[in-house]
């Protein structure tokens, strides 16, 4: 590890723990939760906070440890960010397709398919 | 090379012969006795040599390495045979001229007869052992094609095929006999091979050399018990009859035997092998010629017998018998050739063959019946004629046999018993055909004489038989003095060829066989009766049904093995690798010396969630769909490890091609079923899970080994070299494009070709798809929903982008043309399945089959720039440039081969993918307004 | 350099992809662009083969990478017997094709030229992984020219084929990994230098890593117990195809030949005549197996399969023999074969074309037209397959039996392949009279009238067992000196000192 | 070919691909800038015909605002769903249509993203006729402020841009 | 590591050899892919395992083996063609077929050799 | 300092993807497991990421984003499955 501001450490590495932090919480909900629709909240977290942190992290440390600018992190989230939403999509469609069990609590129907 | 003009000239002659066809029987015929009559020609002026009982031979190298030349030799004995071949043969081809119908296809049949006669003129000029072998076998097949000439008769394909299958298997063992010599003597040329007796007969090959020979010579010359095929080879025109079972083929065995006869004549195994096979035939032969109503068959089996009186007289290993068997060679070829021929003109003339029908001809044809009844006399024995001075001779040499005891009776009461059936067979050809009252039912009646040229070649032979039963020593005295000579080995005995020896005991013999035999004809019909008591074995049944059985066995074992069963075929290749395998592995030391090195909680976890997905997707295997996203899991984690262990290009390439896998096996998945049933027995299980266990073991175990032992590679010179020599950073890259640059090239006309034998393989079908998924659900109706579709719409750009990002970088940093690819294909996937097949393919616009194949080009052509400036093929240069703005960069031709690469990848991925998608059933409703239109 | 090494592999290469971009050109465009690669290519290897004849070792080291670091081509003696038997096969076998198989498909001709690249790298390359490429190349051509055409009768027999020679491309690799995890090196000559040197505690590892090959190889020769899958395969397959196919097993042949003199050659050390053992009985059951096979055979294909298997147990016997005579032996035994049974499939695809729903089967059927010149080739064919005389099976056997040393195995190989003539005797002389001769009334609708690309194809091939005995003499005289070249390993290895092009003379 | 293929068909396009193209070569350099331009150009040149009915973004401006709240709102409700997650307590969940007053197909998948990405809220379906989303919400109380909130904060700004 | 490593290798082979001889295409194919996973990642440890040592010039001290790696590329895309194919084949086998078993379609009922010894329907003269 | 963080951060998403795992097996439905599959690929792109960090190299981050790009499709590819059965069409 080259060596780096006792102050960017510590964001680097809160930036780090954070990114474990709300993966491993969405990996928790995915658990948890009570049917296929609320789970599918779960992986967002992965997605957004969860890699978004690594990635600044990865980025800032990068870029303060050598001195040079490294972004292309920024275009994983980026991707992510693009694609989530429209896997998010699709798997709710299937789900309402197949007409998968939702938990009694839910309000409101699906659609049809 | 004049001898091997003899044999070559019927060869020639066999194919200038059907060009006469068109000019008729006649021309035909000539053009056919032409080269008969140079080879007597060529043959002419060597008896002068052969007189004194010398011997030509002219060698011709061809493979020494097999010691196989072409060699001839003309001795007595090699002459004695041509004669036979060459005369007999002339009138074969006049006899034929008139037996065969003119809408037969007759130049078929004389280019074969010629052919045979060349191969028995082959056969009996050899020198060398092997080039004999070759003839040997050449007059199996012509024979073949000579008796199967009715082929449309099934005793005629039956009956040849007998023939060939026991004469061609006989001459196999000939080969083997013939090469067990070779190996003994060291040489195959018959010089040696004679010379070298007492040797041959020292060695401890001899007994097998012996018996195989044998086997050749007996099978040849149907003797017992390899007798049957004869008679069934009747089915053949008479002329064949006549020329092959009577005068030549058959006596190819008997030549063999008198041929080798002071190589390995002598012994008592010879005694008792040929004498005892010779007795066994010749009373077989003469018992069953009499029963036999079919004329040829008589015949054919008085010819059998005939051969097992010489085959006898040659096993008895004195050398007057020798004499006497190669005297009765000549004899039973003239009246036996004669009697054939007199039988195809009865035949000819009245339709029929059978004894039974045929009756008083003698009223209808005096000239052929006067023919025929010689010639039968002289097949009986009867003074004056030329069989009954071999027979005498024969009776003598049995007499004379010293056999111990008891066995010493034995050789004169058979060849007694057999000279009683001989004469009793030959009174009922006379008898019977000529005599014994008027004809019945005859298809042809009245029956008249033949045509005057047809009865030439039986009158010839039968003065011929007169000739030598009357003047023997004038007429073939020289001739048999030379071959016995030659037969003999120099030394040739006093044998006296007079007509007349005096009363002696032979002579009471005869007298015996001749009113025995009459008494026995008299009694015929008893004899018929008690005959009769005994069921008839139709050996040519017997053979159809032993094929058949043979047949069918092998086709049912081959059922039993060959089964069909991909699992099986499987299981036995999994374990072939498993079992020789395992033997060297077997108490290796399982860790090396480099030993173990610590492993990481997160490393261990990914191990831990890889093995276990890896499991789940075995066990959880029926469910498909469940299965694929486990497998989707272990291709992840695949990728991680390679990611994780120093490998980022492969990572990149694994975690793409896993994707592809995944979409194509899903496409597959949509029209097979989403289940697999349960059907493998408990047995198998058990079975696959311990064949697949020890497998998973072993490869488990060399790893660990494999893993923990020092290593070192020629890997340095590619790290050394790679920036210096290949011009990247990212040696994998430089190994993949320029190192190994010839791998790649193969490896993308895989792919390639892969693609392209998918887009074959699926064009023009039919897939029947399922309308519900596999529980039973009816597919949704929104085929390119909104989100997806807007989303793929940047995603293409960007993709390609990254695409361009990753090929440029391949060289120095992870990434390359294959990724690259790969990501290009895979934007444009997502083009398909968001807004489907018609829509993105009228953007694409290009034929994918081009793409891959400019890729192919691109490589190939990167490739071979260097080979102008006379640098092998791949050779790769780079160099750097400066411009401004950009600064210094690299230029390197490698990148042009990846280009190539890139470029196969596209196409190949998209055209497999496409080609797939393709299939889709059309007129699916797209969306739920068409639904609702629909219904 | 000499290029010439190159353009077996290039011709077709280039052939094939220009195939593919003509896909939707003219057929007869299509044609005549690949009767001209097919025929280059046999050229190319007639100049190869008389450059190898004076027994030197030629390399190619592609991009000029000496070996063992990149990859080389060798073309030794043996390399240019393969080459030559290849090309001139793939020529008469693609003319063939032009009768009528190619219309199929527009792909037809680019697999096939691929296919010959494939086989010619493999008979090149004197790198172990390239092998493998090599292999994989022919065998992904050779999966699609097995499915070509109509109809659904070469499908399952189709992916039996596939799975199966998907699994011995796994066991390929891990050969490979096993070799190369102990040697460092996949060069086949370096290979050779490397493993008599290796301490016993490595050998383990080489050993397992050079039985699976031999396994691998014995698949793709099918060696018994992996011989099943070939018949139906086979049978299967349309004509040009079989006949193309006829050196598929030779392949794996070649493979054994060239690993098991070089890499594990008598110069191995503790690892000389890996697996040779083996190979003897199993080559001998392999034609006990072909035997019964062909006697029982319902069809005239089906027969010709099996007497590919029965060739391959004779080829290997005689190998594993051990002895230079009996590689000879083998290698013209396998030039003949080759020629030969991809001739008979020829043929017996006219047959079938002219027998109207009787096809290839031994039964009765009304009388077909054009049955001279068929039975004629037929007849020699199945003379020469059996091994009578005077065509080439018989000196190839003869060959083959001189070859042997007196003893058991002399006995056993002797009575093996006396039996297999004897059976195959039997058994083409009962197809053949029952086909030609066991004639039943009625006609044939539409029979295929004899063309120019069939009769040329099918007599070329068949017409070769009498070149051979033509040529019998300066054939085995170079097949001995193949095999006197293919037994000193160590000229082999000389070819880790050549030269580069631009490195000093010195 | 017109005038608008050679030069941009997409000029915001080929702005953010010049953009990614820096991102992928990490910073800016001269030869970044060079590669950058020459794909930016390229690319778009190829695409085009796969994005016929590209947008026309009117207010720039307005997009960095609105990502400025996105992001905001994104780590704010993604704190609200962790405690929800950690939480014994059961959730709410809830479908809700939304009825939609975009209509360009960009802006809507664009909203429906920006609802899938704030955590607590996944956008399920569009109606075919693009009046309706279908949002499954993870725990509501009420959906009319959520409806309200999502008009407020999100569909208002793309309104602004897609007009 | 090496254990672990040793472990993934044995159970992908155990996997895929076990899959390889199922009775229906698709778990064969499936089979095909994961034995393809093992030889690969076996393959690329016979260069040995190292942490970090990507083979890139320049980014660590000590790299490991490009070699099997470069081999290791090459035979992925190979067995992804390879694969691919298969996958084809099994569809175009059912199609032909019927049915998805890697046989085809079992007719228990008539034994293969009796399909041929019955004498063909001859096209006999109109 | 950061090798500590750098460690518990790879534990934490090292124990995400073992959660992962059990609704991967868990289920119950086709959905979830596509689900937990897209979050698997998710956690693999951390991990790589966490990998480059770990070993200050820049050189696996194309591995996260092939990462990214290929789990995209394979959910869309899977999820496509479920609704229409063919994936292209
Ligand atoms: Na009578
Ligand atoms: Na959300």
């Amino acid at each position: 590890m080259g060596s780096l501001h006792p102050v960017a450490e510590w964001i680097v590495s809160l930036l780090l723990l954070a990114g474990g932090f709300f993966t491993l919480v969405g990996a928790i909900g995915l658990v948890r939760l009570p049917d296929f629709y609320a789970r599918l909240h779960g992986p967002t977290k992965a997605t957004t906070l969860g890699v978004g942190s690594v990635v600044i992290a990865s980025m800032l440390y990068f870029t303060l440890s050598t001195g040079e600018i490294a972004i292309t992190e920024i275009l994983i989230t980026a991707f992510l960010f693009l694609t989530a939403p429209v896997s998010a999509n699709f798997l709710a469609k299937a789900a309402m397709h197949l007409n998968v069990e939702r938990s009694e609590e839910t309000r409101g129907q699906p659609w049809e398919q | 090379m004049t001898l091997s003009l003899v044999v070559l000239l019927p060869f020639l002659g066999a194919i200038a012969a059907p060009l006469f066809a068109q000019a008729g029987r006649t021309a035909i015929a000539i053009a056919s006795s032409v080269p008969a009559l140079l080879a007597l020609a060529t043959l002419f002026p060597m008896w002068s040599t052969l007189a004194e009982g010398g011997a030509i031979v002219q060698t011709l190298e061809w493979l020494p390495q097999l010691g196989i030349n072409f060699s001839f030799r003309l001795d007595g004995l090699s002459l004695m045979f041509a004669l036979l071949i060459l005369l007999i043969g002339l009138l074969i081809i006049l006899y034929a001229r008139y037996y065969l119908k003119p809408s037969e296809n007759i130049g078929k049949f004389y280019a074969m007869l010629l052919c045979f006669m060349g191969s028995m003129l082959g056969i009996v000029l050899s020198s060398n052992l092997l080039l004999m072998m070759v003839f040997w076998e050449l007059t199996s097949l012509t024979s073949f094609l000579l008796i199967s000439f009715w082929n449309h008769k099934q005793d005629a394909r039956r009956g040849a095929r007998m023939a060939l299958a026991i004469t061609g298997g006989g001459g196999l063992a000939l080969l083997a006999g013939i090469l067990l010599i070779g190996r003994i003597v060291g040489s195959f040329e018959l010089d040696v091979v004679l010379a070298a007796g007492d040797q041959i007969k020292a060695h401890a090959l001899y007994p097998y050399a012996l018996t195989l020979v044998l086997l050749g010579a007996f099978t040849k010359s149907a003797q017992f018990p390899f007798h049957f095929w004869l008679p069934h080879a009747m089915q053949a025109p008479t002329p064949v009859s006549a020329y092959l079972h009577s005068a030549t083929m058959v006596k190819a065995g008997i030549f063999l035997m008198a041929r080798l006869y002071p190589a390995l004549a002598g012994t008592e195994q010879w005694f008792f092998m040929v004498s005892f096979t010779g007795m066994a035939t010749l009373l077989i032969g003469a018992y069953v010629a009499l029963f036999k109503h079919d004329l040829k068959g008589l015949l054919a089996y008085s010819t059998v017998s005939h051969l097992g009186l010489i085959t006898l007289l040659l096993g008895m290993g004195t050398k007057l018998a020798a004499v006497a068997a190669l005297f009765h060679i000549i004899n039973h070829a003239i009246f036996k050739a004669s009697l054939f021929m007199a039988a195809g003109i009865i035949d000819h003339e009245t339709g029929s063959r059978d004894m039974r029908q045929i009756n008083g001809l003698w009223h209808f044809m005096p000239h052929t019946a006067t023919l025929a009844m010689v010639a039968a006399a002289s097949m009986a024995g009867v003074p004056l004629l030329n069989g009954f001075l071999s027979k005498e001779m024969f009776f003598a040499e049995a007499l004379s046999l010293n056999l111990p005891g008891i066995w010493a009776w034995v050789p004169p009461i058979v060849a007694t018993l057999a000279g009683i059936f001989a004469v009793a067979y030959s009174a009922r050809f006379i008898h019977d055909v000529f005599f014994n009252g008027a004809p019945r039912n005859l298809p042809i009646y009245p029956p008249h004489e033949p045509p005057r040229y047809m009865k030439i070649p039986v009158e010839i032979l039968v003065v011929a038989c007169i000739l030598v039963g009357v003047f023997p020593a004038f007429s073939v005295g020289p001739l048999l003095q030379a071959a016995a000579s030659a037969t003999l080995g120099g030394e040739v005995p006093d044998y006296g060829l007079a007509v007349f020896h005096g009363f002696n005991l032979p002579l009471m013999m005869s007298l015996a066989a001749f009113v025995g035999g009459l008494l026995m004809y008299s009694q015929r019909h008893k004899l018929f009766e008690f005959h009769a008591r005994f069921r008839e074995i139709d050996e040519k049944a017997v053979f159809e049904a032993v094929v058949s059985w043979v047949v069918e066995r092998a086709r049912s074992l081959t059922a039993l093995l060959e089964n069909g069963s991909l699992q099986r075929y499987a299981t036995l290749l999994v374990l072939s690798a498993v079992v020789v395998a395992l033997a060297p592995l077997w108490g290796m030391t399982l860790i090396g010396s480099d030993g173990l090195t610590p492993i990481d909680w997160p490393t261990a976890i990914g191990a831990a969630i890889l093995i276990f997905c890896t499991f789940a997707t075995v066990y959880i295997r029926r469910e498909r769909l469940t299965s694929l996203i486990m497998l989707s899991v272990v291709g992840l984690f695949v990728s991680l490890t390679f990611a994780r262990l120093s490998a980022p290009d492969l990572a990149m390439t694994q975690i793409s091609v896993e994707v592809v896998t995944i979409v194509l096996l899903m496409l597959a998945l949509f029209y097979l079923p989403s289940w697999t049933p349960s059907e493998d027995s408990k047995a198998r299980h058990v079975r696959d899970l311990t064949l697949a266990g020890v497998a998973g073991l072993g490869m488990a175990a060399v790893t660990l080994a494999m893993l923990t032992s020092p290593f070192s590679s020629i890997s340095d010179y590619f790290i050394e070299n790679s920036k210096p020599g290949g011009g990247g950073t990212n040696v994998v890259n430089v190994i993949l494009v320029d190192f190994r640059g010839f791998d790649t090239l193969g490896e993308i006309t895989v792919l390639a070709i892969a693609a392209l034998g998918i887009y074959a393989m699926l064009r023009n079908r039919e897939l029947q798809a399922p309308s519900t998924d596999g529980q039973g659900h009816p597919w949704a109706f929104d085929a390119h929903p909104t989100m997806l579709k807007q989303m793929s719409r940047p995603l293409l750009p960007l993709a390609l982008m990254v695409s361009a990002y990753i090929f440029l970088r391949g060289h120095n940093l992870p990434g390359g043309g294959f990724i690259a690819g790969l990501i290009t294909a895979i934007a444009l996937l997502i083009q398909y399945i968001a807004s489907g097949n018609h829509w993105t393919q009228a953007r694409v616009n290009l034929r994918y089959h081009n793409v891959l194949a400019l890729g192919l080009f691109f490589a190939t052509v990167a490739g071979a720039a260097s080979l102008m400036f006379d640098y092998p093929f791949l050779t790769s240069t780079f160099t750097y440039l400066t411009w401004p703005v950009v600064g210094k960069f690299e230029v390197a031709s490698a990148l042009v081969f990846d280009l190539g690469v890139y470029l196969t990848v596209v196409g190949a991925t998209l055209l497999a993918l496409v080609s797939l998608g393709k299939l889709t059933p059309t007129g699916r409703p797209m969306s739920r307004t068409e639904a609702r239109q629909e219904s | 350099m000499n290029h010439w090494l190159i353009a077996p592999i290039l011709i077709p290469l280039i052939g094939g992809f220009l195939q593919v971009f003509m896909g939707y050109a003219p057929l007869r465009l299509r044609r005549t662009l690949g009767l001209i690669t097919t025929g280059l290519l046999l050229a190319s290897t007639i100049i190869l083969l008389m450059m190898a004849a004076d027994g030197s070792y030629r390399v190619y080291a592609f991009g000029n990478w000496a070996p063992p670091f990149g990859i080389v081509m060798v073309l030794d003696r043996l390399a240019a017997l393969m080459l030559f038997m290849t090309a001139l096969l793939g020529l008469f076998s693609h003319l063939y094709s032009m009768g009528r198989t190619d219309v199929d498909s527009r792909q037809f001709h680019a697999l096939f030229l691929f296919q010959l690249m494939g086989l010619n790298i493999a008979f090149l390359t004197g790198d172990l992984f390239n092998l493998f490429v090599a292999f994989e190349v022919l065998l992904i051509a050779s999966y699609g020219l097995l499915l070509h055409g109509d109809g659904k009768q070469r499908t399952i027999p189709g992916l039996h084929y596939v799975v199966l020679n998907l699994i011995g491309s796994a066991m390929f690799l891990v050969a490979v990994g096993m070799i190369y995890s102990v040697t460092g090196t996949l060069n086949m000559a370096d290979l050779a230098v490397t493993i008599p040197t290796l301490a016993a505690d490595k050998l383990p590892l080489v050993e397992a890593g050079g039985m699976i090959l031999l396994v691998v190889f014995a698949l793709k020769a099918a060696l018994i117990p992996l011989t099943f899958w070939l018949p139906k395969a086979y049978a299967a397959a349309t004509a040009p195809v079989a006949a193309l196919f006829a050196v598929m097993t030779k392949v794996g042949v070649y493979a054994i030949i060239r690993v098991y003199t070089l890499i594990f050659g008598e110069n191995a050390g503790a690892l000389a005549h890996l697996g040779m053992d083996w190979i003897f009985p199993l080559a001998l059951l392999t034609i006990v197996l072909g035997m019964i096979g062909m006697i029982g055979s319902a069809g005239l294909r089906t027969l010709v399969a099996w007497q590919v298997v029965v060739s391959v147990g004779t080829i290997l016997a005689a190998f594993s023999l051990l002895n230079e005579a009996g590689l000879s032996a083998a290698l013209f035994y396998l030039v003949h074969t080759t020629w030969v049974a991809a001739g008979l499939f020829l043929v017996v695809d006219m047959i079938a074309a002219q027998r109207g729903s009787a096809t290839d089967k031994i039964v009765t059927a009304p009388r077909m037209p054009n049955r001279t010149f068929i039975s004629v080739m037929f007849m020699l064919g199945a003379v020469s397959a059996t091994g009578l005389p005077p065509l080439s099976g018989f000196f190839a056997k003869l060959l083959i039996m001189n070859a042997a040393t007196p003893g058991v195995a002399m006995a056993a190989l002797w009575a093996v392949i006396l039996l297999s003539g004897f059976i195959s005797l039997v058994a083409y002389s009962r197809a053949g009279s029952i086909v030609f001769w066991r004639n039943v009334e009625g006609h044939i609708n539409n029979p295929e009238k004899l063309t120019f690309p069939h009769t040329v194809g099918a007599g070329a091939l068949i017409a070769m067992s009498i070149a051979i005995v033509v040529a019998a003499g300066p054939l085995s005289d170079y097949t001995d000196a193949t095999a006197e070249q293919l037994r000193d390993a160590s000229a082999y290895t000389s070819i880790l000192d050549a030269r580069m092009v631009g490195e000093d003379e010195s | 070919m017109t005038a608008e293929r050679l030069g941009f068909p997409q000029p915001w396009l080929t702005v953010a691909l010049f953009v990614v193209w820096q991102f992928l070569a990490d910073g800016v350099s001269g030869a970044s800038v060079v590669m950058g331009l020459i794909l930016a150009i390229v690319i778009p040149q190829i695409t085009h015909r796969f994005w016929p009915d590209h947008p026309r973004l009117s207010r720039p401006w307005v997009l960095v605002r609105y990502l400025v709240v996105v992001f905001y709102d994104i780590i704010v409700a993604s704190i609200t769903v962790t405690i929800l997650i950690l939480n014994p307590r059961r959730p709410r969940p809830a479908f809700v249509s939304y009825p939609l007053t975009l209509n360009h197909p960009l802006g809507v998948t664009i909203l429906a993203s920006t609802i899938s990405l704030t955590p607590g809220t996944v956008s399920s379906d569009v109606s075919d006729d693009g009046r309706l989303l279908l949002i499954h919400a993870l725990d509501v109380d009420d959906e009319a402020e959520l409806i309200r909130t999502i008009h407020e904060r999100y569909e208002k700004p793309l309104l602004e841009m897609f007009q | 590591m090496e254990i672990a490593y040793a472990l993934i290798i044995g159970t992908l082979t155990f996997a895929g050899v076990y899959l390889v001889l199922r009775a229906r295409t698709f778990p064969v194919v499936v089979g095909l892919t994961l034995l393809s996973y093992g030889v690969n990642l076996f393959l690329f440890s016979s260069g040995r395992l190292m942490t970090g040592g990507q083979p890139i010039i320049g980014s660590t001290e000590v790299y490991s083996d490009p070699l099997p790696q470069a081999l290791v590329l090459t035979a992925i895309v190979i067995g992804f063609a390879m694969t691919a194919f298969a996958v084809v084949l099994a569809l175009r086998a059912k199609a032909d077929t019927d049915d998805d078993h890697v046989d085809g379609t079992r007719r228990t009922d008539l034994p293969e050799e009796a399909k041929h010894t019955n004498p063909p329907r001859e096209e006999t003269g109109q | 300092m950061i090798t500590i963080a750098l460690y518990v951060t790879l534990a934490m998403v090292s124990a995400a993807a073992l959660l992962n795992v059990y609704r991967l097996v868990k289920g119950p439905d086709a959905p979830d497991r596509i689900l937990a599959l897209d979050t698997l690929y998710i956690n693999g792109i951390a991990l790589v990421i966490l990998l480059d960090v770990a070993l200050g190299t820049r050189l696996y981050l194309e591995v996260a984003l092939l990462m990214a790009i290929m789990g995209f499709v394979g959910t869309v590819a899977l999820a496509k499955y479920l609704k229409r059965g063919s994936v292209i069409e």
